[in-house]
């Protein structure tokens, strides 16, 4: 039976991983793959959460964040291909006109 | 209501101008000369017509209902020195009138507009007896105002309009916590909330804050009448705002200052006032020292009457806080005198800038030869600026250093040496520009302008000459029989000098009030 | 099903019969009526319900206080919804779409306000930003506003990142995801010290991210300026008042306030976005970024209101006042920027400020509004923002918390200089006076609407007050 | 009588009023001006008439109220007694001789009507000055004679050097004024009235009392109101003005600098006297002071060129023997010369004005020489105003001074006394000097057109005046019948103090006769060569009057200007300036943050999150 000290861990590291991902990656797309990594860590903490306190109010909240990822990068990968038709390039470090 | 319509006039009077100039070019100004008119006699009227029962000191008194959830209602009170500052108010409202007639061309609806709003707002500080109420007349009276001098103004209109409003506003809001503390703390001691003078006049808090609390509402006074450390806005105002409005500035503007320290500060803060007056004294005499030495150096003559006025100022301060029953009606009469003469200086600074097209002394001379009138007034109200006896700002400068000597022998000396002063920049001024020969002769003025037909320069027209007549007769009225002001006045200051001079026994209580 | 649900029924109502229209014949003018009867019919039903006693299901608490505020809310939406007609007619592409994220926001906004749970706080959050994303990134032929909606999605996402995870470690810490006992047991029992408090910094960075609070505020002045004119006025209006709401609700609830971290922390972020605001928007050209970087500081002061929920010092022995003030200033600060927004809409688009030069002399009155209401933003008194400063200094003084005023004056005084610099522009003489498009008498009724509302409520706040203090008793 | 009394001052305030508004055409101004002045001049008679029996009369007449607040009440009432009957009278008849004498001397300037007006206004001002009853309302007098002295000398606009030195007169006296103010304020304080009589009254019962109470606060009240005399009447410290003055036109400075403005001061003191005795030692001090400026006016006139010069450092000259006179206590002796000196100093004026309109405008004395022949009058007039000056025995100068040098001797001064000989020694010394230069030697410049007959009237009045003028008012003594003056009957002056100042003026006439035969008064021609000898240096120091002028220059005026011109842009203002820039510079650094890049703002979320857990780990 793992511990769900690991498992919490795991999942913070998850996050970590998330942000990290999200800060140096230039492209948009693995800007929207990291911020799912994201997502999946805070769900592991939760679904660990909820078997630590023995309530299901962690798996519903697992279905509810799942759909918000599944809608945020149907939306993000919308926008993406609108940019991709006007700058031909994913690089958001290009994505500079509104500044100063 | 009656004093309800009192502020109401000028402001439906400035509506009305406003909008109609669609109708006539010079519509506008003959709305606004009635209208000023009118709320004169309404205001001579009121005087009159109310019954004069000595024991109350307040002529007129009216309650209307305005933020019941803070128990904050539409006070407004008028006494003898309200009623004598209002009574400048419109009389410097026509003669900034008649100075604007024929300077003010494009947008007049508009101009006039906000002449007479600034002239609302500003009587609605004289009457406001609420806290809130006065704070915010205080605030909307700049408004017009800034407007006046954002528009109409000289080359730097713009910097000079902005520093105008960013001063007085950043004091206002140091008076506006300073209110809301009174009225918690008032709140605290005596479980009535409430904004109004006379409820908080008769409880002073005394609690450690009530220095703070005190020092708020100075600096906003201060930065008004301007004081030694926040005078620097008003020598830009002065030189770029328009003359009517510099007229408006100079003569009841800077006054809403004095008065507030009389109404408000030495009533409401007795202690913390004693604690706070050698400092404020102290400030008094450097900025009539400073405005002195640096109306001494300045070339461009409408600065020079501004820091002049910054040094006559400093008389009103040392008056008010000398806490002296002389000093006091010094102080009141100062303000009158000085409103009347500086008035009058920027109506003729204005003339001769509208005339010359400049405001540099260095250019200006001779103009005895040129302007006989002009010149021969400019005198005399050079001379009524460096306390000449027998005109107003003599009397006053007298009692507030009788008042000053008997409290701080010191700070008095200090502000006598301010009058050596004040008689050398004045002079200067009368000398550079009025006598010896115009330095650029009339030739080669008209090819630095260029146009070739030789603008003949027309001394005083009828409008003007009448205008500064009756000021210098108001001048010497005051010089030569100023009792009526005193009796006026002498009601609310014998109340506020009582709070100070235990000692203080003034014979005659109940003064029959005769104008 | 009690009654409370009614405005979020209707709303959702007209969102299925507005696809259902789309879907059958794309008409502007139906989908226009369509959305406004729907805003209305919610906003009568609110009404009728304001004064209906407190009650909540778990997942959503009704209270006046919180139905004055979607009353609000309602009022706004119809508002901005009375401009956007005109506004899109402009536009190219299809229209009708916006007036359906438009419902999904205020159907997110509605539920959010009155959410008291984890669960439906965090549904109805994701709901409005997503549905704001598709608002920010609308008109197709701006590349900016494609970037604006880009860099709204990912910052909203990662926003919400953080609140899950905020969520997720005090559910890991309490077991529970409603606010009242979340907040109860985090104050009693902590296994490991720092970890609730943890949580509650994820929680608050998100919000603050919403709010566009100091470190997270970046994004506000790019997006305001890219974004098309309706959806910058509804995201600063909607999306920041349901936010704040849900920090206040979350913050008033529980025994938060003793924890000195959060409180040094929300102090630190108050005061920081009071004075950078301001100084951001000090020489400022273009009027999106100025309004943006105003909402930051005014979203400062409120941010100091918060500090006062839990002061007993109160002078003035009237508990409720804190949360009056916070009312009457939303509401005033969220007023004067819906009239800013609709007057910009109706400039056809200058939103440079070398544009507006001369406005004064050319169409007189929107030059009349927009300085009236850069002066209630200002908070010059006899407008309704000097009125929200007036309750704010009393509310504050009154609890004794008096380190925060000077940053009140100084921020003041610098916000003061670039809302006149506005108004000086206006001014400026211009030579050539031409006569711009006679504005419909539509916009004039509305320019006027706002000017006795601005003027209105600043000179006689009494109804308004005594609304408010109903509300809150 | 009272109505008189009250109409002396109106008439000409009256008359100058109308010659400012009106400014009627050349005759009609003469005549208003002229008339009324010596309409107020008849009533003055008329008053001297019917008061002249009677030793002590009082009498007041209030022309209205002026203030009345708490204690201090103050009226325009007017108060005649024995010292002002005669000052009126003095300033009534010399002005309205030298308005008679300056409407034919002004006749062909432009803006004539300006300067009756002025000059009426002083006048009326000057009356009120002496008339008045209360400090306030002499205040009010002094400032106005002060303002015409400013008006009038400064009356040709045009030149710059004009202008100057009516405002260097203006802000002198009125350095001297406002000390006169603070004075009357402390005496306000000291005796809670402002009414003079009062203030007497008090200082005499003081005086009985013998302890005298608070002293330092009384004397310094009297140093105060002496500054203020000393500003007015031209003594030490504040004396640099006079010379100057004589810029305005000669009637000018005949009325103001010789005959009424500069007496204000004797007047002042000899109005207080019984408030000065209270401080002996502020006796004392104006004392000395009168010696020091009568050897300075005595020895800086004998370097001077121009003839006006000569007669203004003459006028300072006279003035400290009155101040001396004051000093050792007899005030009757001072007001008697005072009287003797306005008619002789009025005659050497005017008669320097005649020779100066008919040398066109030739002030150089040297340039001058024997119009014995060319203008026997002139001479005539001339002679005899020197004479007098000098006071050789016979001349009303002679007994005026002579008193003067008595009184000193029987108030045990004899420092004092020799120091009064030696300015007497002077005195003689450069009016006999100008004398011969100008009438006798080598006649180098013709005399063009003779003097109007209007000039010769008032020339002979005055030469009547000044021989005749010795005899004492007999009201003058009984005035001021005060311990100090008969305070010795028993010491008598030794022979060789009496004879000296009688035989004294007749020795230096003689001996000056013999320098100007010698050629020693020749013109010092100023020395190119480096190498200035002590003579020239001498010469110099005496010319600009005791160097007083490049005195003030180097403390007051050059300081002043540094620190003004430093501060033109006025430091404060700076200040607020640079709270600008730092505003603007804080906002240029703030906007670096906005730079548009995704992944700068998500990374601003995420250091934000770090700094607020590591902030509650520190806790």
């Amino acid at each position: 039976m793992i511990e769900t000290l690991w498992v919490i861990i795991l999942s913070f590291s998850l996050f970590a991983i998330g942000i990290f991902g999200l800060i140096s990656r230039r492209n948009l797309l693995f800007i929207l793959l990291s911020l799912e990594i994201m997502l999946n860590g805070i769900i592991l903490l939760f679904v660990a959460a909820s078997n630590l306190h023995g309530n299901n109010d962690g798996q519903i909240m697992y279905l509810l964040v799942l759909t918000l990822a599944a809608s945020e990068v149907a939306v993000g990968l919308a926008l993406v291909i609108q940019i991709y038709r006007q700058q031909q390039n994913l690089d958001v470090d290009t994505l500079t006109k509104l500044r100063g | 209501m009656m004093l309800f319509t009192l502020i109401l006039l000028p402001l439906v009077g400035g509506v009305i101008a406003c909008w109609s100039q669609r109708v006539h070019q010079d519509a506008p100004k003959w709305i606004a000369s009635l209208c000023l008119l009118l709320s004169l006699a309404f205001l001579i009227s009121i005087k009159l017509f109310t019954s004069m029962d000595p024991s109350n000191l307040w002529l007129v008194d009216e309650t209307l209902a305005w933020i019941p959830r803070l128990n904050i209602s539409a006070h407004f009170a008028m006494d003898g020195l309200s009623f004598v500052l209002i009574l400048l108010t419109l009389l410097m409202g026509l003669v900034g009138l008649s100075s604007a007639w024929n300077e003010i061309s494009q947008h007049s609806g508009f101009f006039y507009g906000n002449f007479l709003w600034t002239l609302a707002g500003i009587i609605g500080v004289f009457l406001a007896m609420d806290l809130l109420l006065f704070f915010v007349f205080w605030e909307v009276m700049l408004v017009p105002m800034y407007f006046l001098i954002a528009i109409w103004g000289n080359e730097n209109r713009r910097y000079a309009a902005l520093k105008f409003f960013l001063f007085t506003q950043a004091g206002g809001l140091l008076m506006l916590l300073s209110i809301v503390a009174l009225a918690v703390l008032h709140y605290q001691q005596t479980q009535i909330l409430s904004f109004d003078y006379q409820v908080l006049v008769q409880s002073p808090i005394d609690s450690e804050f009530a220095k703070w609390i005190c020092l708020g509402f100075i600096i906003a006074f201060i930065v008004k009448l301007p004081a030694f450390p926040f005078h620097s806005w008003l020598p830009d105002t002065h030189t770029q705002a328009p003359t009517p409005a510099s007229i408006i500035l100079a003569a009841v503007l800077l006054k809403t200052g004095g008065y507030g320290l009389l109404r408000f500060v030495l009533p409401l803060f007795p202690d913390a006032s004693q604690f706070w007056s050698p400092l404020m004294m102290g400030l008094a005499g450097i900025s009539i020292i400073y405005g002195a030495m640096m109306a001494f150096s300045q070339t461009d003559l409408k600065r020079l009457v501004a820091y002049s006025s910054v040094s006559h100022m400093g008389f009103v301060l040392l008056g008010c806080f000398s806490l002296n029953f002389y000093a006091l009606q010094g102080a009141v009469m100062q303000m009158l005198a000085h409103g009347v003469s500086t008035a009058a200086l920027f109506m003729l600074v204005g003339l001769i800038q509208h005339k010359f097209h400049t405001r540099d002394l260095n250019q200006l001379g001779g103009l005895w030869s040129t302007l006989p009138k002009l010149s021969a007034m400019g005198l005399f109200f050079g001379m009524a600026s460096l306390g000449m006896p027998g005109l107003g700002n003599f009397i006053a400068e007298l009692l507030v250093l009788i008042g000053t000597f008997k409290q701080a022998p010191m700070f008095a000396l200090v502000a006598t040496s301010g009058l050596i002063l004040a008689a050398v920049y004045s002079l200067r001024m009368i000398q550079k520009s009025f006598f010896g020969v115009s330095v650029n002769a009339d030739e080669n003025r008209e090819n630095k302008t260029g146009h070739t037909s030789k603008q003949i320069i027309t001394d005083l027209n009828a409008k003007e000459k009448i205008t500064l007549m009756l000021m210098c007769l108001s001048l010497i009225f005051m010089g030569l029989h100023p009792q009526p002001i005193f009796n006026l006045v002498n009601g609310s200051l014998i109340e506020i000098a009582s709070l100070f001079q235990a000692s203080f026994q003034p014979e005659i209580l109940l003064i029959e009030v005769q104008l | 099903m009690s009654l409370h649900f009614l405005p979020a029924m209707i709303i959702s109502i007209t969102i299925l019969i507005l696809l259902l229209a789309i879907a059958l014949k794309r008409a502007h003018n139906l989908a226009y009526v369509i959305t406004g009867l729907g805003l209305i019919g919610a906003f009568f039903s609110q009404c009728i319900l304001l004064y209906l006693p407190n009650s909540s299901d778990g997942l959503f608490a009704f209270s006046p206080v919180s139905s004055l505020l979607s009353l609000l809310m309602l009022s706004i939406l119809i508002f901005l919804w009375l401009q956007l007609y005109a506004w899109l007619a402009k536009q190219k592409g299809h229209k009708e779409e916006f007036y359906l994220l438009l419902l999904l926001v205020s159907l997110g906004a509605l539920g959010m306000i009155v959410s008291e749970h984890f669960a439906s706080f965090f549904l109805t959050l994701e709901l409005m930003s997503l549905s704001f994303v598709g608002l920010i990134a609308y008109s197709q032929d701006k590349p900016v506003s494609q970037e604006a909606g880009i860099k709204y999605l990912v910052l909203s996402a990662v926003a919400s990142a953080f609140i899950l995870m905020g969520i997720a470690i005090l559910y890991l810490q309490t077991g529970s995801l409603a606010f009242e006992q979340v907040t109860n047991e985090v104050s009693s029992s902590s296994s490991i010290p720092l970890l609730s408090t943890t949580g509650i910094i994820f929680i608050l960075i998100g919000l603050f991210f919403k709010l566009s609070m100091v470190p997270c505020h970046l994004w506000v002045a790019d997006i305001f300026q890219g974004a098309p004119l309706p959806s910058t006025a509804l995201l600063s209006t909607i999306s920041k008042l349901a936010s704040f709401v849900v920090l206040w609700k979350m913050f008033n609830l529980g025994g938060w306030q003793h924890d000195h971290i959060i409180l040094e922390i929300i102090g630190l972020v108050a005061v920081a976005s009071m004075l950078i605001g301001n100084l951001l928007a000090l020489l400022q050209n273009n009027i999106l970024r100025i309004l943006a970087f105003s909402s930051i500081s005014h979203f400062g002061y409120l941010l100091i209101l918060l500090l006062l929920f839990n002061q007993d010092a109160d002078l003035l022995e009237n508990a409720e006042f804190p949360l009056e003030a916070l009312i009457f200033y939303l509401s005033a600060y969220l007023i004067t920027l819906t009239g800013t927004f609709t007057v910009l809409m109706q400039l056809e688009g200058k939103t440079k400020l070398e544009q507006l030069t001369g406005l004064f002399w050319t169409r007189p009155l929107h030059a009349a509004s927009l300085s009236v209401l850069m002066l209630s933003l200002a908070g010059i008194p006899l407008t309704i923002g000097f009125m929200g400063k007036f309750y704010l200094v009393t509310a504050t003084i009154s609890n004794q918390v008096l380190w925060p005023l000077p940053f009140l004056v100084i921020a003041s005084v610098i916000g003061l200089f670039f809302y006149l610099r506005i108004i000086m522009v206006m001014l400026s003489s211009i030579n050539q006076v031409e006569r711009s498009s006679a504005s419909t008498t539509g916009e004039r009724a509305s320019l006027w609407f706002i000017i006795a509302v601005v003027m209105g409520l600043g000179t006689f706040p009494a109804f308004f007050a005594e609304i408010i203090k109903h509300t809150v008793r | 009588m009272t109505i008189l009394l009250g109409l002396i001052p109106l008439l000409p305030l009256f008359s100058a009023c109308l010659l400012i508004f009106w400014q009627p055409k050349l005759l009609l101004t003469q005549i208003i001006a002229v008339g009324s002045i010596s309409l107020s001049a008849l009533l003055a008679l008329i008053l001297n008439v019917q008061l002249w029996d009677q030793a002590q009369f009082v009498l007041q007449v209030s022309l209205g109220q002026w203030l009345s607040i708490d204690n201090l009440s103050l009226g325009f009432t007017l108060y005649l007694d024995p010292l002002s009957l005669i000052m009126v009278t003095i300033i009534t008849c010399v002005g309205a001789l030298i308005h008679l004498y300056s409407a034919s001397y002004m006749k062909d300037d432009p803006d004539v009507c300006r300067f009756f007006a002025y000059l009426n206004l002083f006048v009326s001002a000057m009356l009120f000055l002496v008339l008045a009853d209360n400090l306030i309302l002499l205040y009010l007098g002094w400032e106005g004679v002060g303002l015409c002295s400013y008006l009038l000398i400064g009356f040709w606009y045009r030149e710059q050097k004009n202008s100057q030195a009516a405002n260097k007169a203006f802000i002198i006296t009125r350095i001297g004024d406002t000390a006169m103010l603070i004075g009357i304020i402390l005496l306000f304080y000291q005796f809670d009235t402002l009414n003079i009589q009062q203030i007497q009254l008090q200082s005499q019962q003081l005086l009985q009392m013998d302890e005298l109470p608070t002293t330092e606060i009384i004397s310094l009240c009297c140093l105060l109101l002496f500054a203020g005399a000393a500003g007015k009447s031209a003594q030490v410290p504040l004396q640099s003005w006079l010379p100057d003055a004589m810029a305005g036109p000669t009637p000018v400075s005949a009325l103001i600098h010789a005959a009424t403005m500069v007496t204000a001061g004797i007047y002042l003191v000899a109005r207080n006297m019984d408030l000065f005795q209270l401080a002996p030692d502020v006796l004392h001090f104006i004392a000395i002071i009168g010696v020091v400026t009568l050897i300075l006016g005595a020895t800086s006139a004998l370097a001077q060129s121009d003839l006006k010069r000569i007669l203004a450092y003459s006028t300072i000259s006279q003035l400290g023997y009155m101040f001396l006179a004051l000093g050792v206590g007899s005030a009757s002796a001072a007001v008697f010369h005072l009287m003797t000196h306005a008619f002789f100093k009025a005659l050497l004026f005017l008669s320097a004005g005649a020779l100066i309109y008919c040398m066109h405008h030739e002030q150089n004395i040297f340039k001058m020489g024997g119009l014995r022949k060319s203008q026997p009058l002139l001479a005539f007039s001339f002679g005899i105003g020197c004479a007098a000056l000098a006071s050789l025995p016979m001349t009303s100068g002679f007994f005026s001074k002579e008193l003067i040098l008595e009184q000193t001797l029987l108030a045990h001064q004899p420092l004092l006394w020799w120091g009064g000989v030696i300015g007497a020694f002077f005195t003689a010394l450069y009016s006999a000097k100008l004398f011969f230069i100008v009438f006798f030697g080598k006649l180098n410049q013709p005399s063009t057109h003779n003097t109007p007959t209007a000039m010769v009237i008032v020339l002979m009045i005055l030469m009547l005046l000044s021989l005749v003028g010795g005899v004492q008012p007999q009201g003058l003594f009984t005035h001021f019948s005060a311990p100090a003056d008969s305070a010795s009957p028993g010491h008598t002056l030794s022979l060789f103090q009496h004879w000296l100042p009688i035989l004294l003026p007749i020795f230096t006439v003689t001996l000056a006769w013999f320098m100007f035969i010698k050629g020693y008064f020749t013109p010092t021609t100023p020395s190119e060569g480096s190498s200035v000898s002590l003579k020239q240096k001498l010469h110099q120091f005496l010319l600009s009057g005791w160097d007083f002028d490049r005195l003030y220059r180097l403390i007051f005026i050059k300081p002043f200007k540094l620190v003004t011109e430093y501060n033109r842009r006025d430091i404060i203002d700076l200040a607020y300036r640079q709270l600008e820039t730092f505003s603007s510079l804080l906002y240029r650094q703030l906007n670096r943050f906005q730079t548009g890049q995704l992944r700068h703002y998500s990374a601003s979320l995420v250091i934000f999150c770090v700094l607020a857990i590591a902030w509650g780990l520190i806790q």
